[in-house]
């Protein structure tokens, strides 16, 4: 029941890399000139997410700790990121009953049986970050872009609350703040990536089951999961440049 | 040559009209196009700093552990050593800052425990999950498996 | 070195079986009758075949014994089996370099290094024997067909030749018989599967990396291999309801 | 009622038409439309039949095993044991109906055990792969390796 003794030194190599970057950082973040932290440079950097569907348990703490992190409202059909249950009945494979009870921040309530010979598990969903996103060229004032670092941002000053790029994502991973009046989404936490930080999704998920990475840096771990796994985008015919891949994606995900 | 130009009046006010509209949209473009715009792309560039001042909620495990080593330390060789703090913890970057005067609540044992281990079909068959009526007792889950190193031994 | 017991009683079980009814239907087989082997109602079957990629070491006796099998064309161009060795670049994910000499018959010549941080692997290719396959619906005279029990067949016998059918499979899996000139594809060894046997492709391929599975038959080991493994389709986005399933499939796969 | 069958003659000679039109549109149908087409659907039903009257090559294991169960025996705790008999040593159906005439030839040890084992950055790496000049000897890999037990002990 005990990590061995290179897993160890593995993880703890990241803490002690993390926890420096993280800070040197913190100063500027309490000091409330978080953008003035140095060794930031968007040319040097190009985001992507990962997600381990084999080890996601569905706990909700993403979903949770996304909410928390960046004020997104506590009404169950707002949110940055989600987790939803598939459960595929092996007659119709392309049909799965999907659910996601409050995005699973509550977790999810025992509601099916493991021995029918279906087959479920957790999907964790938020903005795929495209290279060519659908929803910044539908936006018509610019409001909406991809950052130099790879990132789908919202400038909520600019946005006229059109709702434009809400109908464009085929991901549904956009929506109105009720607030603002105006649209948003997952940020990929990039006040925290700027600073060193991982996501808040990610600092909270107890499995790994998410992880982001830096295309740019050839010494981020991104680079040697995508080598030793297989993944997938969704929605591959897209073409939207979706840069969150998923190991372990079932035929039935959409 | 002097033929062409008799009828100038009517040049001299069509270049001036368009003088006008010129300096009107140049006037037009400085006040309404904002100074970053087109900075990076076809977006106010100054917008990533600003979605980027957004104050953090999540400390990080590397703040916490700066204090609370010998937290870090008794989860040496646990499964639940690469979990961040805040996992259980909830946010606490006001407690980094104000350490002192913010003090975080302890997590409610049993509900945090199992949002992660209660038996799910959808949980992965090699995560270690419980069903509660199976499990041996009704003591609170940490009095047989302590937090930060829950493996019995 | 050893497998287990379990493993070895298993393996086992399965030999009889397949012995017990491959042997009854080999009498007919021999005496040139094979369409009267007793036990095998079209309505009760369905076929399918799952491929596990992670298991697929690129031998190339699946797509060898096909030729051997169906007295399909020597020449490279002709297979209703192959296999595609696929090399994944980091900096270019969607266009990875597919190569297939003499559909992996003669093995895969060392061609890339597998340290430079490029995924590559294996993956089988075969007809998809769609339940709503594109070759059937534009056949002008009913020559292809779905058969009750789930195989896209071609009655060589009524094609005329046309080529629609070759235009309209979107995973490039019929030729024309460079013999007969009438269309020709993958028959998942109807002629075998009806009397028991597996297919040619299985029968030789040592790893299990195929597998044809009854979806009809509570008891086919398909249905704990669809339950357990995360599964994909080629192409899902075409609604061509195929029937081959793939494990371990990666994103870059066309 | 006269009056509207005055001119009879042709209208007799439209349904005399008709009517032979529709007896040659039935003949034609019956000739060239094949007795079992539409008994499944839009094709030939005995076309089915017909595809699975091809004769088979490969003779599954089974039939191998019916009478050469000391080999499979020999294989028993081998990682070898799973795989079909066909698979190096070539289809054998033709030897299962004649077995005295239509001998098999040996396999060529080690061209066919490289197919499946010499090193490749595309197989799986949990997979034993050699590499020819890091292995030990120049000997032919049967010498120790025996090919239907592989393993040393």
């Amino acid at each position: 029941m005990t990590i061995d003794r290179r897993e160890f030194l593995l993880q703890t190599g990241k803490l002690l890399i993390l926890t420096s970057s993280a800070a040197a950082a913190l100063e500027y973040v309490l000091a409330g000139t978080p953008e003035e932290a140095p060794g930031y440079t968007v040319a040097d950097h190009y985001w992507a997410m990962m997600i381990d569907i084999e080890k996601c348990i569905g706990c909700g703490n993403c979903a949770r700790a996304c909410k928390e992190e960046n004020g997104v409202s506590r009404q169950p059909y707002y949110f940055r990121t989600w987790v939803e249950r598939y459960h595929v009945r092996p007659e119709e494979p392309e049909l799965p009953d999907v659910d996601s009870p409050n995005g699973g921040i509550d977790g999810f309530p025992e509601k099916y049986r493991g021995d029918d010979g279906s087959k479920s598990f957790f999907v964790p969903k938020l903005c795929n970050h495209c290279a060519h996103s659908p929803c910044t060229q539908v936006c018509p004032v610019g409001a909406t872009f991809e950052s130099p670092d790879g990132v789908v941002l919202v400038d909520k000053k600019y946005c006229l609350g059109c709702r434009y790029c809400v109908q464009a994502c085929p991901y549904g991973c956009r929506y109105i703040d009720p607030d603002k009046k105006v649209a948003d989404k997952c940020t990929l936490c990039y006040h925290r990536i700027r600073k060193g930080l991982t996501t808040a999704c990610c600092e909270v998920c107890p499995t790994g089951a998410r992880q982001i990475g830096d295309l740019k840096d050839p010494n981020d771990p991104v680079h040697e999961f995508l080598r030793t796994h297989k993944t997938q985008v969704l929605k591959p015919h897209m073409a939207t440049g979706s840069k969150l891949y998923y190991n372990g994606l079932d035929g039935s995900v959409r | 040559m002097k033929e062409l130009f008799k009828d100038k009046e009517h040049l001299v006010r069509m270049v001036g009209l368009f003088g006008i509209g010129f300096l009107l949209f140049g006037l037009m473009k400085i006040i309404l196009v904002p100074n970053s715009f087109g900075l990076y792309g076809h977006y106010r560039g100054d917008s990533l700093a600003e979605v980027a001042a957004q104050p953090v909620a999540y400390a990080g495990r590397g703040a916490c552990i700066d204090c609370h080593s010998d937290i870090d330390e008794a989860r040496t060789g646990s499964k639940h050593a690469v979990i961040g703090c805040e996992a259980c913890h909830g946010p606490l970057a006001a407690h980094v800052a104000e350490p002192e005067k913010l003090k975080p609540k302890l997590p409610d044992g049993e509900k945090i425990c199992l949002r992660c281990h209660l038996a799910n079909p959808a949980r992965p068959v090699s995560f270690p999950q419980i069903t509660l009526k199976d499990h041996s007792t009704d003591d609170p889950c940490t009095s047989c498996h302590p937090a930060h190193h829950p493996e019995i031994s």
